[in-house]
């Protein structure tokens, strides 16, 4: 073996990995009271604090305070549960049915359920979602089919997408949520184009898109928060920091700082936020769609929460961290946390709960047989084969007319 | 009618496209106040106001994600990208998005959005200034290419792109803009007055996407070219005494294959001219479809004429540029046996 | 000799580089503690430590960049990019710069990167985890291309790549990481475990860049393959009894025009193969360099067998994979006449 | 004409066109005695105000003040105006020459010289340099010969590029000054790498790497703050922020807070320093560089300038910004700056400046004639024509020498 280099790099390291003892209480978590809300058309250079500090609204204890809490009716507090909960219990399902051989590949949002769920619940349905293969939730509080989710995942004849993508990358051109792309962070800014031209357009819609903490890195999330901020376009661009990004740290990608700060280097509101406190979700969303709706422009926000389960159905996370890891998670399970503060304020139980989860159970299992009943991905029935070559281009040039035909053949 | 240069006939397509609709706008670096390095979108501004014609961030990038996004919600975005060479930071963009954004969501959603971009040498440019990247964009699916070689071809054409609802890479071969470069740089510069191609009508008319024109017929070997070779090639007949047929392909892809083996088949000889760098280029694609289409009418091997396998070199710019001697050469060679 | 799998092979190539060569280091997306999504870079970090395996941040220009300033200060980088699809947001920095960088300074400056990447469907990854973008690469000058289709290349050609001067983009067919794919889904995986090109020497050895093999020797048409579409058609072959002549060019660019041309003027017949899109593919080139080095030798036109002009599609990859009835149809096609 | 949208969009916008007085007074300019300098070990986000404010060590009247005065011996000052005059000056002489048809193309950075020439200075001959087109004087002050300069600008038989490169792109392996590529902002993240390596080696040289503020919206801008950031590389990262991108004003590339401050996102020391000033140049320079060699990691720097001429001989600024906006500058000419401040302290005169300026002339006009007895653009003569296909690979490979052959044909 040849000699050695005595490097002196610094190489950003996981706070914990496997066969470590996970201890998180070096985290600073403010107290939901300590933050202050701003108003909501605030200069950007004056509220420079809040991407250092975090918004919380749920307490230790998961009681409601300070300033940002936003006073939400049960009702909708209830919605949020039941829809949290159905993601949840939809992603096992589906995870159920990769292991079974019937999808190729599925990913779960387990643990960051109130993101989506909040956010959804937070703008208005003419807004434009540019969601990551993590937002599920969007289209579950949207409203979006369970079959026809399913159907998307598995390929089948009724597949809006007919066939063509992998499970989890959804699109649904009605519920204004666009198609999920293969390739991290493309999304990021062609939402501010969108914004652009809502803007340009002179309507009153707002675009909203998610990355993950360790896509952020790519160049188009640079490129988001440069153009949002130099053409103020309406557009809520949301970081969601899962700690993860499949084997790799978050440390790896964010620079020694919150996430959040990286929006102050373009004068952008700039807003962290306890990602497992739907009803934090909630208020920080609501003052950025508001800000956005009243010409505010951009606002840029760091969804702090853990992925609780592997990547995807590709990988062991046991492997490179600490087995359990989530469960020493200081901001806990955002449907635990809510289920909780409602049975607190005496509106809900765990008996309701369960019978919740029950109902949803059954709900999914019946969307489950009707979506098998329009064909698998192995057996079909698909999209008629031929149909391979629609959409390359609007009308079929000649040389994919020969190539389909060739096919045929 | 009017005579113009290429840069004014560019500039014509925008101005009327953008008074046609209002959902059509401009976007790129010094395209606003300034009008482009080139002037293709100069007094634009000024007249469709500053929300229609954005100078941009120079981020290529997110040039062309902004112009997804404004396509996606009904925009029809002209971006222009300052020089191909600088094409490649938006290739991500352009490749994984622009292309398959149709395809992957079934339709569901797409961009029209046009990418327009000066390409080619001849202007001593040096190697990132001169650059033919055709050939990397017409192996990805999903893109229409398009290349005109004259100011009536590329307001017929660009105005069709703009209105075409498939993503399209526009090349303006920036040598031609001021008039039809023959390939000598030692002659003095001709200019697009009073060349037939020069006279363009300054009202709306299009010219359609897929379409190959005839430069020239002839029966003795056919040339095929497109951009500034066209007129390379041109000047390269004329001096050869050879009765080439000549045709401009104008589009890329989708090609306009039935043109080519027509001709082919009839002449049973081919030249592929392009300024590109030959491997993998996008004439080896011409080769291969003529000889699948035309393999027994050929009576020779199918000749290609095209800059060398190096990057454009700044001192060297002539010997690089696949000038006339060399298609002459190469027709002669064609028409040997 | 051991029996190893083609991401043994890698991992072993890897291993042997750093050990005899300190200015070897890898880095990329979860490379480092993880050893990498598809296993290649597993125990390095633990063998060869943290500063030499570096997991970085998910930005392929970034990783691309950072390689290149290592090679330019006198390292030899290896870089990940997880999958061949993800290596657009890199292109700049490969096209414009790695690529360039020895040519635009005449010499003062190169960088020793190979690029290492994951590439070819039939997993069922959907469109963006099947993409064989080589025909990309190999029209950029400066580059050179390389795929190998077995585990004993794979290690020969990767050890040669990385002690190379010049940068080198070697691609990984996936498909063929735990065994020699033949184009059927239906029958059960074969394992490289008893196959002749699975017994690799644990020890350094080289294979040059540059080279092809003879897969099977023949006299009735030639087959030009690479990477998983090697096995592909090996079986067609075996299945057709039809004696045809099989190159694997393992390197694609500098291409080893001669073994080519041999071959084909040998058989005086042509098919070419691949995985990706047709359209300005790889196969086009090789197309028009086999009809310009064997034109007076062809019998009939070249065929070309390769994916189709679209997207890869998640349902009907087999449909989409060029598997061996096609190769068998092609063949038949080129010895009809 | 079809209906018009009542847009919304924000347009960012230059202060001020052509027939427009430019009155830069909006600027705020600290004195040097406001801006304290930390240690340069200090933590970074401890001293994120340097990136809001500004250092400066020459005052309005051109006197050295503050804590950032780096106290450079009067000879260091003389050599610094020296280099800074023959930068100018040798700018004008090609500029000339190129309005003369003999070279095809120039980029002049004028107004810029005291950036180049006092981070030369305050860096080592073994720290790596990886520069844009607009930092010839880093080649001046590391003592390349003009004619070495003058024969790559005119790629004649002497280039050392080959005639490869258009004029202004340099390299100079033996200076370690990096080839500057035409394509915007490529460098920066290449330097990371380059000073990522060095630690990897355990070697003391640091990398430093420019970008003009309007190439700085680039991904590798982005990524080079990233990676730096991440792996603490000994890098210096500058921004030379010269208000213009060709016609587009900075504005557009900002998001409306300072440059620096994109820094702070990454937690780097981040410092806005007075580009016209080459005390405080030198200062911040020296400082960055002792923080990277003790191991403290890469420092974002923005150095505040203004272009004074065209963006190149292919431009004419008339057309998009006020004539002689530079004379509204407030920052002044580092030249001229510098000179008053020698002159100030009786070190220097106008007469010794005149003189200096004559002898500078001279040797331009002398390695002028000497550059062109090499050959010209035009005429030659050149490298040998057949080397062209040299070095696309290391060893030339059988398709190109095919070519070769078919050229020389
Ligand atoms: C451009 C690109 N590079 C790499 C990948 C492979 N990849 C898929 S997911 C992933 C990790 C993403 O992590 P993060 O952004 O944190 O999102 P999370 O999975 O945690 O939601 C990687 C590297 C990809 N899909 N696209
Ligand atoms: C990738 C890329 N895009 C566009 C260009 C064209 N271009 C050359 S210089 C320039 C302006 C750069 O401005 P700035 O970064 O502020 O540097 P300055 O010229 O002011 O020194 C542009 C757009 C290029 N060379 N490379
Ligand atoms: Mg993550
Ligand atoms: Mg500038």
């Amino acid at each position: 073996m040849s000699a050695r280099y005595h490097s002196k790099l610094r190489i950003p390291e996981a706070p914990f990995r496997p066969r470590e003892n996970p201890d998180y209480s070096f985290l600073h978590l403010p107290s939901p009271e300590d933050v202050a809300k701003p108003d909501c058309m605030a200069d950007a250079d004056t509220i420079r604090q809040l991407a250092f500090s975090m918004v919380r609204v749920l307490d230790d204890d998961q009681n409601a305070k300070g300033a940002w809490d936003p006073q939400l009716p049960v009702s909708e507090l209830l919605e949020g549960l039941r829809i949290m909960t159905l993601t949840r219990l939809y992603d096992d399902r589906l995870f159920r049915m990769q292991r079974q051989g019937k999808l190729s590949f599925y990913v779960k949002c387990t643990g960051e359920e109130a993101i989506a769920v909040a956010q959804a619940m937070a703008l208005r349905s003419g807004d434009m979602l540019f969601p990551t293969y993590r937002q599920q939730g969007l289209l579950l509080a949207r409203g979006r089919e369970l079959v026809d989710m399913m159907c998307n995942c598995i390929s089948n004849s009724r597949d809006n997408q007919k066939g063509r993508q992998l499970p989890s990358l959804y699109s649904w051109k009605e519920g204004n949520f666009f198609s999920v792309s293969g390739n991290l962070a493309t999304q990021f800014s062609q939402a501010v184009g969108w914004a652009m031209a809502s803007a340009y357009k002179g309507e009153d819609h707002i675009a909203s898109a998610w990355v993950g903490e360790g896509s952020s890195a790519e160049a188009d999330v640079y490129h988001a928060l440069l153009f949002a901020s130099a053409y103020q376009a309406p557009v809520l661009l949301n970081l969601v920091n899962n700690q993860w990004a499949i084997s790799t740290p978050q440390t790896v990608a964010c620079g020694g700082t919150t996430f959040a700060v990286r929006g102050l280097g373009f004068n952008l509101p700039s807003i962290r936020v306890d990602g497992n406190d739907l009803l934090a979700v909630y208020a920080v969303t609501r003052w950025a769609a508001e800000r956005a709706r009243l010409g505010g422009g951009p606002t840029f926000i760091e969804l702090f929460t853990y992925r609780a389960e592997g990547h995807s159905t590709s990988d062991d996370p046991d492997a490179y961290r600490p087995k359990d890891e989530w469960h020493s998670w200081p901001l806990g399970d955002p449907v635990a946390r809510l289920k909780t503060h409602l049975i607190q304020r005496q509106q809900w139980s765990d008996e309701k709960q369960e019978e919740l989860e029950y109902t949803l159970t059954e709900e999914l299992t019946e969307a489950w047989g009707e979506a098998e009943s329009y064909g698998s991905l192995q057996d079909g029935p698909h999209w008629p084969l031929s149909s391979m070559f629609d959409d390359v281009f609007k009308e079929m040039p000649a040389h994919l007319r020969r190539q389909r035909h060739q096919m045929e053949m | 009618m009017a005579s113009m240069n290429m840069v004014q006939a560019i500039n014509s397509a925008l101005d009327i496209t953008m008074e046609r609709d209002q959902n059509v706008l401009c976007l790129g670096e010094d395209v606003g106040y300034f009008g482009g390095v080139f002037r293709c979108t100069a007094g634009l501004q000024e007249k469709h106001g500053q929300h229609r014609v954005l100078d941009t961030p120079i981020a290529e990038a997110g040039i062309v994600a902004a112009a997804i996004g404004m396509g996606v919600n009904g925009l029809r975005p002209v971006a222009e990208i300052q020089f191909a060479d600088y094409i490649y930071p938006a290739f991500d963009q352009i490749v994984s998005e622009l292309a398959r954004l149709r395809y992957r969501s079934s339709g569901e959603f797409y961009a029209p959005v046009t990418i327009r971009s000066p390409c080619g040498g001849g202007i001593r440019g040096g190697q990132t200034h001169s650059q033919s990247p055709e050939g990397i964009f017409t192996h990805v699916c999903g893109l229409k290419v398009v290349m005109p070689s004259n100011p009536y071809d590329a307001k017929g054409l660009l105005i069709s792109a703009i209105e075409d609802d498939d993503p399209i890479i526009y090349f303006e071969p920036k040598r031609c803009y001021n008039g039809p470069f023959d390939g000598d740089p030692d002659k003095a510069a001709q200019s697009w007055n009073g060349h037939p191609k020069g006279e363009v009508p300054e009202v709306y008319y299009t010219i359609p996407i897929g379409e190959a024109a005839i430069v020239r017929p002839g029966s003795a070997v056919t040339v095929l070219t497109y951009g500034t070779m066209v007129h390379v090639a041109e000047a390269a007949i004329e001096r050869s005494d050879i009765d080439a047929e000549q045709i401009d392909l104008r589009t890329l892809l989708p090609l306009d294959l039935e043109a080519v083996a027509e001709s082919v088949q009839k002449t049973r000889r081919c030249v592929v001219v392009h300024e590109a760098t030959r491997t993998g280029g996008y004439g080896a694609e011409l080769v291969a479809d003529v000889q699948e289409e035309c393999f027994w009418h050929l009576e020779a091997p199918i000749q290609r004429v095209t800059g060398w396998d190096t990057p454009y070199p700044h001192a060297f710019e002539w010997d690089y540029f696949p000038g006339q001697d060399r298609i002459i050469a190469a027709m002669r060679c064609a028409l040997e046996v």
